[in-house]
């Protein structure tokens, strides 16, 4: 078992534990939040497999702007009075 | 020939929906011009055809390159999707406003989609036709259920890059006929091994091709789509995609016998249930859609079964059929504000030509003689018995008549106003409406026209009608030209 | 390793899909489950002691061993086409909030 | 219960996809993590760049004119032995942030933000907006040698915009800037294509010379190619931002 192995296992149920979070999640925001850490781990198993392009596709694109986007929809909704 | 048609096929509408968003003003003749160009391109592909051609984009060649494959299979569905694609867009033109780009990235997809022979490439160019739908749809303005199409349709399209991923593990490649070759290289029977691919691969495509249980969305987007989205659904995209799933059957389908029974169970059982749903359906275009989901399990359960030509002529009879019947049907329900049938009663004596091209199409559906539909329905019904295959023909002769008991009895209502018995007479259609547009008149009287000679013309010519190649028909009878 | 946890990710996003009835948990349900696919995806691609397929001055010969790039590149389509997905998802999403006042798709109604 | 028959459905699922892809008996395996062997799969020849018959070993720094002058094999995967699939990527960006425009459109304005921001917030995110987009131009044009390329370059640009977007209250993208910079660069690549036919025979062919595999101007096509595509997602994705931080003007 090398370091590597220990951080992906660590990475992988880490992800697979914020994954079954986010959806479980009461508040809407925390289901965005535990996804954006959830693509930043993923971002750690691709460097781990030797894919730095995806790894920083993911990371500007996964974990940066899709949140970005996820965070601006709920706040339009919280605006409009409804219950998020 | 040259070649270069091929790839223009492609590049055209998209070159045309990149420029029309810098010319907002242009977008309809960019849209146009492209619809023209494909067809014309279609036109001179069909017409210099000789013999298969595979293009390689980028100069490499396969398996390395994308390769698009056009041969007479892809030949036919291009000319058939270019044609249907143009008259929907001429028939519905007044909904296209805004919707130009979306149109010509369609277009552009769809033909991807049956032109690639490249596994990535075409989910793809599924995903691509796919947004443009879910995009459509939005016309409806009924958004919960373009949502629920989403949803379901990009879990369809990730179940697909699964298998594609788990079929390149496996052999090495994304190019169809070079995992063929591959296949046909290892020596002991790779089907046990195929199961889960093929499963995941057959699940991400029935959602676009309209299978049960996976076929939840189209409902919802159906029912109250005006005479372009729903037409396209039902018609082009639906073609399209079909081809898409005969080509992968065909090519890349080594099954073991219990999973060839689990696939023909999901398709005939989608047929049967189908079919009773529309029975049980009070509304015209609940009653089409229906009737369109139980063709495309007919059509996969024939490809299923390995007879590609019988399942092209079915497609080919559903597609120009359901394109006539769902367009007159969105136009009614556009008109009169319902397109319940009970309270349509007698609505073509309003406009009989309209109603005349409708029942045309809806022979032809079930197949009646004297119709297109009745040379495919007998050359499945000859092929499955060539085959020695009995309980399908079974299976599709009772869902005929079923089949036949719903279509009928849409058309004595839409045509017969008063109690039965008494002879319909215009006046009582008053209250409806169903105006006439020249266009549409010219359209569906030269579909109408085509169906019935598609269906008289092989009685004459031809003595084995009932066993008819369309395939080589194609390059017999158009490419000797 | 990182292998059987992507196929569980793949799971718990369709778990999601199953279960879940609030639009934006749906959307992070396809999202969970488009990272377990990307996160396969390159793994089916990976090769034991192999280097990131780059050449540099360092590792200057294609005769190294190198993992394989072509997941690679189908992956940077995947996440793509995830991201325009989302978009119009989280577009969608926006409107129907507009419109019902809910997120959740069982207090919508039939209409 | 709907939890519970989800999970069982799941569960079910699961070990269908683990009993096929790790237990089965058959000959014809999938190849577990790692033990892959490179040889049975097309991808050998990206490595080697020797798709079209080319026999000798790629040299960083020193070969030339190979069939493809990247050294950043993944790029030379994305621009050119399969960039159609590319071309049909940057389609789907297209069709969907013009699915964004439809849906959230009408007459817009900014959305307020809760607090206005001061000075020293703005002129600070000024400064950083032009590292990140200096930092977005570095990384498409040197996507043949270096990680990154065209999509992330892209996705950069557009974060810097959307910093501009959070740190003031009266900053918007022109639309139709955006619109004609992203129409402009997708025209572009398929007069790209179109130019391969022209000049080399087939759609999207390289007619550039590749150079030196490992220098900044080399490759033939592929920054060019990587130069429109990052234009196009920054723009693409910039209007995608737009259309989430504003608000339909009322009436």
């Amino acid at each position: 078992m090398t370091v590597l192995d220990i951080i992906s296992i660590v990475a992988g149920s880490l992800m697979v534990v914020l994954g079954v979070l986010a959806l479980n999640a009461k508040k809407l925001f925390n289901t965005v939040i535990y996804l954006s850490m959830m693509s930043m781990l993923a971002v750690v198993c691709f460097v781990i497999m030797r894919a730095p392009d995806v790894a920083i596709t993911e990371a500007v694109i996964g974990s940066g702007l899709v949140t970005a986007l996820f965070v601006f929809t709920l706040f339009a909704g919280k605006k409009a009075g409804g219950k998020a | 020939m040259n070649t270069s048609f091929i790839i223009l096929l492609i590049a055209v509408p998209l070159g045309a929906a990149f420029l029309s968003v810098l010319v907002k003003k242009l977008g309809k003749y960019f849209l146009g011009a492209a619809i023209g160009f494909n067809l014309a391109a279609s036109g001179i592909l069909a017409y210099d055809y000789v013999s298969p051609v595979i293009y390689e984009i980028g100069g490499f060649k396969p398996p390395y390159g994308i390769s698009l494959v056009l041969d007479e299979y892809s030949l036919l569905g291009i000319l058939l999707l270019n044609v249907v694609f143009a008259l929907i867009a001429i028939m519905a033109c007044k909904y296209i406003k805004k919707y130009e780009v979306v149109l010509s990235v369609a277009l552009a997809a769809l033909n991807g989609v049956i032109l690639t022979g490249d596994l990535f490439n075409l989910f793809v160019f599924m995903e691509i036709s796919a947004i443009a739908a879910y995009i459509l749809t939005t016309m409806n303005k009924n958004i919960k259920y373009t949502f629920n199409y989403l949803v379901l349709g990009t879990l369809g399209s990730g179940l697909l890059l699964f298998g594609i991923a788990v079929i390149y593990n496996m052999f090495g490649s994304l190019n169809i006929m070079d995992i063929q070759n591959r296949m046909a290289i290892i020596s002991y029977p790779v089907a046990g091994a195929l199961v889960l691919p093929l499963a995941l691969i057959f699940t991400g495509l029935s959602v676009e091709a309209k299978l049960l249980p996976f076929s939840g969305w189209a409902r919802g987007v159906l029912k109250d789509s005006n005479s372009l989205v729903g037409t396209l659904i039902v018609s082009a995209f639906s073609a399209a995609v079909l081809l898409a799933f005969g080509r992968l059957i065909d090519s890349l389908f080594v099954m073991s016998d219990s999973l060839l029974i689990v696939f023909t169970v999901v398709t005939v059982g989608t047929l049967i249930l189908a079919e009773i749903a529309a029975f049980s359906k009070k509304n015209l275009r609940e009653i089409l859609l229906f009737s369109s989901i139980a063709q495309s399990g007919l059509v996969v359960a024939l490809f299923l079964q390995g007879l590609k030509s019988a399942a092209l002529l079915v497609l080919i009879n559903n597609v120009i059929s359901k394109m006539i019947l769902f367009t007159l049907a969105a136009k009614i329900g556009e008109d009169n504000g319902t397109d319940k049938l009970e309270d349509l009663k007698g609505v073509f004596l309003k406009n009989k030509v309209l109603g005349f091209g409708f029942t045309a199409a809806a022979m032809s559906l079930i197949g009646l003689p004297l119709f297109f539909g009745f040379i495919a329905k007998a050359n499945v019904l000859v092929s499955l018995f060539e085959a020695n295959n009995i309980w399908l023909p079974m299976v599709i002769l009772i869902v005929s008549v079923i089949e036949g008991a719903y279509v009928v009895r849409m058309l004595t209502t839409l045509w017969n106003t008063g109690e039965e018995g008494e002879l319909a007479k215009a006046e009582d259609a008053k209250q409806y409406k169903l105006t006439n547009k020249v266009r549409l008149t010219i359209i569906i009287t030269i579909a109408a026209i085509a169906i019935v000679a598609a269906g008289i013309l092989p009685l004459l010519q031809m003595n084995d009608w009932f066993n008819f190649d369309i395939l080589s028909f194609l390059t017999d009878g158009l490419g000797g030209v | 390793m990182i292998q059987y946890f992507s196929i569980v990710l793949m799971l718990v996003g369709i778990y999601g899909l199953l279960s879940q009835r609030n639009v934006i948990k749906l959307i992070a349900a396809l999202n969970i489950f488009e990272i377990g696919l990307n996160l396969f995806i390159v793994s089916i691609g990976f090769v034991k002691d192999g280097l990131v397929p780059i050449l540099t001055s360092n590792n200057e010969s294609s005769a190294m061993l190198y993992v394989d790039p072509l997941p690679h590149a189908l992956v940077l389509t995947s996440i793509v086409i995830g991201v325009g997905v989302t978009a119009l998802a989280l577009a969608l999403a926006k409107k129907m909030h507009d419109k019902y006042g809910t997120y959740d798709m069982d207090e919508m109604g039939g209409k | 219960m709907k939890q519970i028959v989800s999970i069982l459905l799941v569960a079910a699922i699961g070990i269908l996809i683990f009993s096929a892809l790790y237990f089965s008996d058959e000959t014809l395996k999938f190849n577990e993590y790692g033990n892959v062997n490179l040889d049975d799969r097309v991808s050998e020849k990206y490595i080697d760049k020797s798709v079209n018959g080319n026999t000798e070993e790629i040299i960083f720094g020193e070969t030339q004119n190979a069939e493809s002058g990247s050294a950043n094999m993944v790029t030379s995967v994305v621009v050119n032995y399969r960039s159609f699939d590319t071309l049909g990527e940057v389609t789907v960006l297209f069709v969907s942030a013009l699915g964004v425009g439809l849906l959230l459109n009408g007459k817009r304005k900014r959305k307020n933000l809760k607090d206005a921001p001061n000075f020293i917030l703005k002129q600070g995110a000024r400064i950083i907006f032009g590292i990140m987009v200096v930092f977005g131009v570095y990384m498409f044009i040197h996507g043949h040698i270096t990680p990154g390329g065209g999509f992330p370059g892209g996705a950069i640009i557009a974060a810097s915009i959307l910093l501009l977007y959070l740190s003031d209250d009266e900053f918007r993208v022109k639309l139709s800037a955006a619109k004609a910079v992203e129409s402009t660069a997708g025209s572009l690549y398929v007069i790209v294509g179109l130019l391969g036919i022209v000049l080399a025979g087939y759609f999207l062919q390289n007619f550039l010379p590749t150079g030196t595999v490992g220098e900044v101007i080399s490759s033939g096509v592929i920054p060019i190619v990587y130069m429109l595509i990052g234009l196009k997602v920054g723009s693409e994705l910039s209007s995608v931002i737009d259309g989430f931080l504003t608000e339909e003007v009322e009436g």
